[in-house]
């Protein structure tokens, strides 16, 4: 793998583009890889709640989310890239999604579309919602909304689209399936007398110190 | 009496044909055709069912709970993620239940508008069960893709006039929070014009097509005592032969200045389902041509109601109203605090799925996708 | 005949194809990062807080921070903190003024609930949605220097409100230096005394100081 | 339609021993109800299924309310005659007493035969803990069978005669009544930027002083 490490290409951008004029295409084996996984996201044909109904929306006619390369919804985890939580995962759902996740091969993607799967949004007092499915899973693109438009759902594509593009292919910076040190696999929670056990992922979910208020008169 | 329990002789008839070794499968909660996080539990004697146990709450996001913590106002953009295909009908029946409790009138000018409104999502809501249910029968996108594009000019519409695709929050108790202004309701009537013209297309790709014919008539039937008992309520209730819409029985907002029938089945199967809503379509866009033709001037909201502050005296009320799915209700006790006491969602769609079991004996295992697709559920209001 | 349904539905599809190529109706794609649909005016999506001078945004906002929003926010996504001192705002009025205002948009669901409940115009919708992130913790908690924008954006994203609020707040203040004129002059009248104690809604309250105040307000 | 008296009379006629009352509607929808003991609960509703005049074939909604206890404060009069013969005096007694609480579910009752509605029906429980059963009208109306479910699964209230009454919303496994008042939920309250009352009281627990921003390193999988 170290033969190939990228990023040492003695070219400069100008002179690639000047190359390209004539017709010379020349890129890194890392590019290429980036480049071809990233234009073909298949997405776990997945819905939960509201959110996905905009995640239809954008699958037909009038955004056309095939210009992007991921049309492919797959019924089956086995065959998809990207899992799109969209829309309010509750405890009794969270073991089926984290299950879902683990049956997805490498490499995975993950995005957390509207509210609800960011944070639980504006169901998260409820006793049976899960606040936020980065608790169990991690997630790389979150797209804030109620529901996000159609567009900001490509737009959060798009991100990820580049984030896959901006990944190299070997050292500690790698994605989880290139590095032998990884599990990949989560652990899935159970379902307890009260609440999920464990209740959270404490690997995965690590908030920053809650910036907790002082009490009011 | 026919016995119309569960698990009742209609049932036993159907479990003593087969004798085999049996097969439990569980469908769902991700099943590509389960219009959500469903699940079904199903047994199977070879591809035929013998019996059918659905597991809800996979999207039991606490509505009522939240709806007891939350103020009177607070929660109405709750309400609008209940069945999230329409939310402009769900809003009307929590104003309506609401305006029961408190005994507030609504003007004239919002009584049409919210009709207005209300039709619209019917067109909506069946335009995407049309094509949603195409596709539980296999007949991938097309008419899924056809339905999507009319149904986005329909979100530009609430869109422009409520801020909002999907989750509108326009209703307020007492009224509409927004006038809609004359060039709204022209780019309304255009949409309107050019409907019956979809709707033909959309016909002539569907109704008469033979493998659609031959997948779903005679699939799913239930008879019309059954789907009393079992307050089956809208296109799926009417499909059995019973003339029963909220529209004409309660006759509520301004209704009965319209004049519209109320389409009937025959043979309470899938089929007759389909062909309901393809019907019912058609009479709303001549409710929605009386509608926007009569609709008069003046305020859009009752002076008299109250944005904050809003505290009913003790008591309680139900009210309900036709949604494109059935009868939705909400039920309030008041005890004179901002907060309802106790707020119930009466969803339609949830307990037109009572006697799923039902329909699906006897039939394969694809038949059941597409009797679940033909009850036309939302799982944000099943499980609430 | 068997089979006419489905050539039937065929010949609907062929229309819809060959249809594309030339007409809009058929047509409807938005080529979404190139081509940017047109937003309607009333399109909302996040809270934010309108500044009257861009200049400086966090002296001009037009927040006293009554907490009403953040009372009535239905997922309680709004976080307010008061000031303990007065400072003056655009119109040099004393103000208290928000110290802390939060809104964590991985909770509001947009539905403009404190934009209806708020007595000053302070709070508005917005209108971006293109704000994907991979943080969801810093990322998506916008604190005031983030949510305060000025006017003249407001103006930009809904025209029509914008112009109606500003009539409705220029009348109000209109009427409030008359009503802080007369009270003067009737003061100067009396014995001497400062000028009119600062109030926080004129228009409406008439300022207790000044029982001889002429014209009702207007 | 008959007014709800009518109903409780006819009722009281044909189910002697039988307890009905109305229970008044103070809000201008005015839909009183009936409130039936647990008893007689299942005749009275087939009653009411049947009966020509009212035919309410249609169970349309099932709803169960939950009354805690609570303390009711009572101010007592009684007039005392002076004995001078004067004014009689008025002595105003303050007793407290702990008003037992209990499970109510309210059925609501269509006719789509005759068109008319609603009826509502009510029955209570004897208190909230041990004497929680009541009479299941699934076996009158078909519509009750996962709304009584809904309502054993939140509230707690056991249906005798239900032909599946298990946990319909939760899983099967938890133990608590979700929608009582009294219930209390998990606390997961780590992240609350924006609390509020209770909330702001969770999550103080998780952070019980003004924490230092402790940057918390990252773990490899977090962020592949």
């Amino acid at each position: 793998m170290d033969q190939i490490a990228p990023t040492t290409v003695p070219i400069t951008d100008a002179e690639r583009d000047e190359l390209r004029r004539h017709g010379i295409l020349l890129t890194g084996l890392e590019e290429l890889y980036n480049w071809g996984r990233s234009r073909s996201v298949w997405p776990l044909n997945f819905g939960l709640a509201c959110c996905a109904i905009e995640m239809i929306a954008a699958s037909m006619a009038k955004f056309d989310i095939a210009r992007f390369g991921s049309e492919v919804f797959r019924p089956s985890p086995r065959q998809a890239d990207l899992l799109i939580v969209s829309g309010t995962v509750t405890k009794k759902m969270a073991p089926q999604v984290v299950r879902l996740w683990n049956q997805m091969p490498e490499p995975k993607f993950c995005i957390a579309m509207g509210a609800c799967a960011i944070s639980g949004g504006p169901f998260k007092q409820g006793y049976n919602v899960l606040k936020g499915i980065d608790r169990f899973i991690p997630v790389d693109i979150y797209i804030p909304g109620c529901p996000p438009r159609p567009e900001a759902l490509l737009h959060g594509l798009v991100q990820l689209q580049e984030k896959m593009r901006g990944q190299t292919i070997s050292g500690p910076d790698a994605p989880r399936h290139l590095r032998a040190d990884l599990d990949c696999d989560c652990p899935i929670p159970e379902f307890g007398e009260h609440d999920l056990e464990p209740p959270q992922n404490d690997i995965l979910f690590q908030p920053p110190a809650s910036p907790v208020r002082t009490p009011k008169a | 009496m026919q016995d119309l329990s569960p698990g009742g002789a209609h049932v036993r008839a159907v479990h003593d044909e087969f004798h085999g070794d049996l097969l439990e499968v569980s469908m769902g909660p991700h099943h590509p055709s389960t219009h959500g996080v469903f699940r079904m539990v199903v047994t199977l004697d070879g591809e035929r069912i013998v019996k059918l146990k659905p597991v809800f709450g996979y999207l039991h996001r606490n509505h009522e709970k939240l709806g007891e913590g939350t103020s009177y106002l607070g929660s109405m953009p709750y309400t609008d993620r209940l069945d999230y295909l329409c939310s402009m009908t769900n809003n009307w029946a929590y104003a309506v239940a609401v305006e029961k409790l408190a005994g507030l009138t609504v003007p004239e000018r919002a009584e049409y508008v919210r009709v207005i409104l209300a039709e619209l999502t019917r067109l909506l809501n069946h335009t995407c069960l049309a094509g949603f249910l195409m596709q539980d029968c296999g007949c991938s996108g097309t008419p899924l893709m056809y339905a999507f594009r009319e149904r986005e000019k329909i979100l530009d519409l609430f869109e422009s006039l409520s801020g909002s695709r999907m989750m509108c929050n326009y209703q307020r108790f007492g009224g509409c929070r927004v006038d809609p202004p004359a060039d709204w309701l022209a780019r309304a009537q255009t949409l309107v014009d050019g409907y019956t013209a979809f709707l033909d297309e959309f016909e002539a790709l569907l109704t008469g097509n033979e493998i659609v014919m031959a997948r779903t008539q005679g699939v799913g039937c239930m008879s019309a005592a059954l789907a009393v008992s079992a307050g089956v309520t809208g296109p799926a209730l009417r499909a059995t032969g019973v003339a029963h819409d909220l529209r004409k029985v309660d006759g509520y907002g301004v209704y009965p200045r319209f004049n519209f029938r109320v389409p009937l089945g025959a043979h309470g199967d899938v089929y007759d389902r389909y062909m309901i809503r393809v019907l019912e379509m058609r009479e709303s866009v001549g409710i929605l041509q009386q509608a926007l033709a009569g609709l008069p001037g003046g305020p859009i909201m009752n002076p008299a109601a109250k944005l904050r502050g809003f505290r009913p005296k003790a008591g309680e009320a139900y009210g309900r109203i036709e949604g494109p799915k059935g009868e939705i209700g909400f039920y309030l006790i008041s005890d004179g605090s901002p907060n309802p006491w106790r707020y119930r969602v009466r969803p339609p769609s949830f307990i037109n799925l009572t006697i799923l079991e039902d329909m699906c004996l006897g039939h394969t295992v694809a038949d059941a996708v597409i009797i679940l697709g033909s009850v036309d559920i939302v799982l944000g209001e099943v499980d609430r | 005949m068997l089979g006419s349904g489905i050539l039937q539905g065929l010949a609907v599809t062929a229309k819809n194809f060959l249809g594309s190529y030339h007409d809009p109706a058929r047509y409807t794609t938005v080529e979404y990062p190139e081509v940017k649909q047109q937003l309607p005016e009333a399109f909302r999506n996040f809270p934010f807080l309108v500044t009257e001078n861009a200049t400086d945004p966090m002296g001009t906002l037009r927040c006293v921070a009554c907490q009403i929003c953040e009372k009535e926010c239905p997922p309680q996504c709004i976080f307010i903190e008061k000031s303990k001192d007065k400072k003056p705002d655009a119109n040099g009025k004393l103000q208290i003024y928000p110290v802390v205002f939060a809104i964590d948009t991985s909770v509001c669901m947009s539905c403009q609930i404190c934009v209806e409940v708020c007595p000053f115009d302070a709070i508005k919708m917005d209108q971006v949605y293109e704000i994907a992130t991979t943080d969801r913790f810093d990322a998506l908690l916008l604190n005031r220097e983030q949510l305060a924008k000025p006017n003249e954006y407001f103006h930009q994203i809904h025209p029509t409100e914008a112009a109606e609020v500003d009539a409705r707040l220029a009348a109000d203040r209109k009427a409030a230096e008359e009503k802080a004129k007369a009270a003067a002059a009737a003061k100067a009248a009396l014995p001497a005394k400062p000028a009119p104690a600062p109030v926080a809604k004129p228009a409406v309250v008439p300022p207790p100081t000044a029982p001889q105040s002429p014209g009702p307000a207007a | 339609m008959e007014t709800p008296e009518q109903i409780r009379d006819r009722l009281l006629a044909r189910f002697p021993g039988a307890q009905v009352t109305v229970v008044v509607n103070g809000s201008p929808s005015a839909q009183h109800s009936l409130l039936v003991d647990a008893a007689h609960g299942r005749e009275m509703a087939g009653f009411l299924r049947d009966d020509p005049v009212l035919k309410l074939d249609q169970c349309s909604n099932v709803t169960g309310v939950d009354w805690p206890e609570k303390e009711v404060v009572e101010t007592r009069k009684t007039t005392v005659p002076d004995p001078a013969g004067g004014t009689p005096k008025i002595i105003e007694e303050k007793s407290k007493r702990i008003e037992p609480g209990c499970l109510e579910v309210v059925y609501h009752l269509f006719s789509v035969a005759l068109r008319h509605g609603p009826v509502v029906l009510r029955m209570r429980t004897g208190n909230r803990t041990d004497a929680v059963t009541l009479p299941s009208l699934t076996p009158v109306w078909r519509s009750c069978e996962f709304q009584e479910r809904e309502v054993f699964d939140l509230f707690g209230v056991k249906f005798d005669g239900h032909p599946d009454l298990r946990r319909i919303l939760m899983w099967d496994a938890f133990k608590d009544h979700p929608m009582r008042k009294d219930y209390v939920e998990p606390d997961d309250y780590e992240w609350e930027p924006t609390p509020h009352g209770d909330v702001l009281a969770k999550a103080k627990k998780h952070f019980p002083a003004p924490a230092a921003p402790a940057a918390a390193p990252t773990p490899p999988t977090a962020t592949a």
